[in-house]
């Protein structure tokens, strides 16, 4: 079962920026009803720079991992610039030297994203934030780790828990975040940072391959 | 909604290049990256102070460079925290070598971006402390919210921190200063119409001809409460009462009453609502020292008005009243 | 359109109780019939100004009554000019024994009532001078019109012919000032919305979506042509042609560039329309000495802005820096 | 052929009063197309001062129309208020000391006051002023006078010249008044001013007992 190497990290990072663009209008309209409405312009801001970063750029998964997240640490400014930054940066040193990354290894990367998200934001599970993505991403990454699956086969469980959990924010009260100044009136929407995490999770696994 | 704009994308950086040429003797602008710092750049041995946040909160923080106040600003795009890199360029701006006070309105993306910028600044030598404002009384604390947001109580943390800068307090005093006018310091807003991002193109909410929105913050997130229009004395009770209530301000206390106008609200409508502002005051028995009218933390073109009370002392009133010389705020010199 | 307002009829009684009441220390309200002058009473022996017209220009005229400015304001009704009583009281309060001049804005009620109110004073023995005021090029000569209205060129007239009597100059020498002031000021508005009266409650007029008034004035009238929504640069170009052809304004002149904004426009488009105003003006070989950028003369809540270019010298801009203390502007002091 | 007295001059003016706070919108409305849409307010509030000056005054029908112009000129402000008190001022003059006012000093009123406003305005008929309703009706109530009618009927012929003049300064362009400012765009809408002075006028063929 052969890894996924930069290859698969750029064409990740690159179909994010199309999925991003493209997803633009409905991210600024998630943000708008429970935020200030700038959600998708900051994202789109942030990933198109991290696309022509990866324009003659070499390397590692990881390495390619931390040019996309210092690019978007400093391009995207915001909340989630610097928490999605975080969460990549993290992500790629738990991955860092690997030219290939297996099943396991893509569980370390979304496990050290997930918890440098958590360990900056200082949000958990149910606040109603992009945390609501990431951690079952996670975690549906490690049991699929477990139960023996590809790492295209890892992805897609990790996508499909991410959309999951951001499907499961609409009810949610948030309580971290601009959508917590709503209190009860952020009932009834999707938080917008957990939608755009979703989308970026679905691109991994479109890159590796899974429809 | 129309706007006079050449490119909505260029928005800021055009009008940033236009406030450094109309204020020249001020101040100077940095393009790449953006950050706004007095002409004569830092004044050794005195701390400087930095601000910045999202855009669109004009004159807030860039009108506030000048002696007396701020030494440099960052503006991040429409209320979008800027990223690191500006800040850490403003702070080395800023810095006299007595360290530098970064002033940081309570929001997750503005905490989060002064705070790496910090690091990296302290990585190159300078000592950073950071104030974060949290005066609106609007929201919940922070075991349901992320904390109260830092509003129009942060023009009164900056104007008289930048005293005390200027006095020659060093960063402790500073920024012990900046933190007891943010722990005295109470606002609420109200919304008449939403604005609209110029990048979005549509308006942050929807309020129907007789509706108002309570408890508005200043990015055009929807406030906490939405009610049918009254009339503006009771538009100002609604404010004044949690706002009172919850320092609490009460009988005898000194204070500066602070009425600031969201952008879209005419200034006869800012006089009718601190002239009743001042009347619950006065018959609580606070007594207003100072004051301050006007458009100065906006929220583009959005009507409303918040009400902001700071609770003064004799060292606050004379920090206040020493001399200013800013773009948007001047006296004394 | 929503308002923060009381008794639709009560609005300038009230706006100007809170206007005194957060300026006390600069001014004081005679509430019946309606006028603001300076704190201190007439200064002996200096030249009274007096200025007024219909109220909704805020903060055009009472934010100038101060040192180094107006000594007595007289606002109107919304848009309406005042009737001579309070005009003819705040003569009276603005008389140091030295004469008082009027700054009229060229508007017929403005005129007229002015014009009975000096006849009035003189019967009391005040001698009084008027000054009209009409820099707006977007109107055409008397010959078709009233003649041009008096705008935003306004203030710089009360400014500096305020700065020349604190001087100590004689009232046909202030007069002269102000005359040569007008004389050499042009300016010209536009509007993407327009403004509510409160009494009225309806919008002065339509304007679609995607189209803007071009030579706007400031009483929510409609201006002469309407044109579509083009970017900022475009519409500075559009106003500041005919100002610059019709002094005409040419190479090395020395200039005061003012961009004023008609309530409802937001700083930041403000600064982007002063971006482009000083670059056109730069590659005429017009020089910018000063600047001033803000909402000096609006029209309620109007969105739009309007571009104001005085010809400098020598005299001039020593007036116009000398020192200057009112609620709506000040240096200096 | 009994002339009109104070009565009658205090009906007219109470009678005005009425008939402008009544149609106070569409003056409003006219003045918003062409003006700067006060003049309903203006005329509103200049004669609810009139109405209650009135109350308890005596004299000749000169001194209330003295007083009704003193009034106006200080409540009215605005470019209507100094003009028609002006009016009226004049108008008073014309008349003054005199108990009954037949046709012939009806027409000297009427005269007086259009010379007093064109003086003070200097505006010709045909600039789309209040000029336009007061010049066909001091014109008319001569004629009436000379071909022998009677003071009632000396007024309605100038109400109906005034109506006629309000009405005919639709298609003009301005060049008194704000209207001026608009050029071209002011023809095609009536005249804020002309229209109040023709309702005025109408009132005091009422107050005569002209239907
Ligand atoms: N403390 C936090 N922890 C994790 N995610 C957060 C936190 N605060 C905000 N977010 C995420 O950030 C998203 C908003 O991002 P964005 O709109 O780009 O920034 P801003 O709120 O500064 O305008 C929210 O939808 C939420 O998912
Ligand atoms: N110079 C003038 N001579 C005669 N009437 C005039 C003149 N200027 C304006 N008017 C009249 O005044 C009317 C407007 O009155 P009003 O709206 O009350 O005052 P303002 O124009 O000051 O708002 C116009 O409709 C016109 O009939
Ligand atoms: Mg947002
Ligand atoms: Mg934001
Ligand atoms: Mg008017
Ligand atoms: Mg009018």
């Amino acid at each position: 079962m052969a890894g996924l190497g930069a290859d698969w990290a750029r064409d990740w990072l690159l179909r994010t920026a199309a999925v991003i663009a493209e997803h633009r209008t409905e991210l600024l309209a998630l943000d708008r009803a429970i935020g200030d409405g700038d959600h998708g312009e900051n994202l789109d801001r942030g990933f198109q720079a991290v696309a022509s970063k990866l324009d003659g750029a070499e390397g590692t998964p990881a390495d390619l991992f931390k040019l996309a997240a210092t690019t978007l640490i400093s391009t995207v400014g915001g909340a989630s610039g610097p928490l999605l930054g975080t969460a990549l940066l993290k992500g790629s040193v738990a991955v860092q030297g690997r030219e290939e990354l297996d099943s396991d290894a893509l569980v370390a990367l979304l496990t050290a994203a997930r918890d440098g998200l958590v360990s900056r934001g200082k949000a958990e599970p149910g606040d109603k934030t992009m945390v609501d993505a990431w951690s079952p991403a996670a975690i549906a990454a490690g049991e699929a780790a477990t139960a023996g699956a590809s790492p295209a086969e890892v992805l897609a469980a990790a996508a499909e828990a991410a959309e999951g959990g951001a499907a499961a924010t609409e009810p949610l009260v948030a309580r971290k975040g601009r959508a917590s100044y709503l209190g009860e009136r952020s009932a009834g929407h999707r938080d917008p940072g957990a939608q755009s995490s979703a989308l970026i999770l679905r691109a991994a696994a479109r890159a590796a391959g899974h429809p | 909604m129309k706007k006079l704009v050449n490119d909505p994308k260029r928005v800021v950086e055009e009008s940033v290049a236009g406030f450094a040429s109309a204020h020249a003797d001020l101040v100077t602008a940095s393009s790449d990256p953006l950050f706004i710092a007095r002409a004569g750049g830092a004044t050794r041995g005195k701390v400087g102070l930095v601000s910045g946040g999202g855009s669109g909160h004009e004159p807030l923080h860039a009108g506030f460079v000048g002696y007396g106040m701020l030494d440099a600003a960052v503006p991040g795009p429409v209320f979008t925290s800027p990223t690191p890199d500006p800040i850490v360029a403003a702070t080395k701006a800023a810095d006299g070598g007595a360290g530098v006070l970064h002033i940081v309105k309570n929001y997750t993306g503005d905490v989060l971006n002064f705070e790496t910028a910090a690091d990296l600044a302290l990585a190159e030598g300078i000592e950073v402390r950071a104030v974060v404002t949290d005066d609106d009384v609007a929201v919940r604390d922070s075991l349901y919210t992320a904390g109260r947001r830092g509003v129009a109580g942060t023009v009164l943390v900056e104007r008289i921190a930048g005293a005390a800068a200027e006095r020659g307090d060093d960063l402790d005093a500073v920024a012990g200063i900046a933190e007891r006018v943010n722990a005295n310091v109470r606002s609420m807003g109200v919304a008449l119409t939403p604005c609209v991002v110029p990048h979005a193109g549509e308006p942050s909410f929807e309020l129907a001809d007789d509706e108002i929105e309570l408890g508005i913050g200043i990015h055009g997130e929807p406030g906490r409460t939405r009610t049918k229009l009254v009339s503006a004395d009771e538009v100002v009770d609604l404010l004044l009462d949690p706002i009172l209530a919850d320092l609490p301000f009460g009988e005898g206390d000194r204070t500066l009453l602070f009425v600031n106008g969201m952008g879209g609200t005419p200034l006869v409508e800012l006089y009718i609502f601190f002239r009743r502002a001042a009347e619950v005051l006065g018959e609580r028995g606070i007594a207003v020292e100072r004051s301050l009218v006007g458009n100065f933390v906006t929220s583009l073109e959005m009507q409303g008005a918040s009400i902001t009370v700071l609770k003064l002392d004799d060292e606050l009133v004379e920090l206040w009243d020493s001399p200013l010389h800013t773009a948007a705020l001047r006296w004394g010199r």
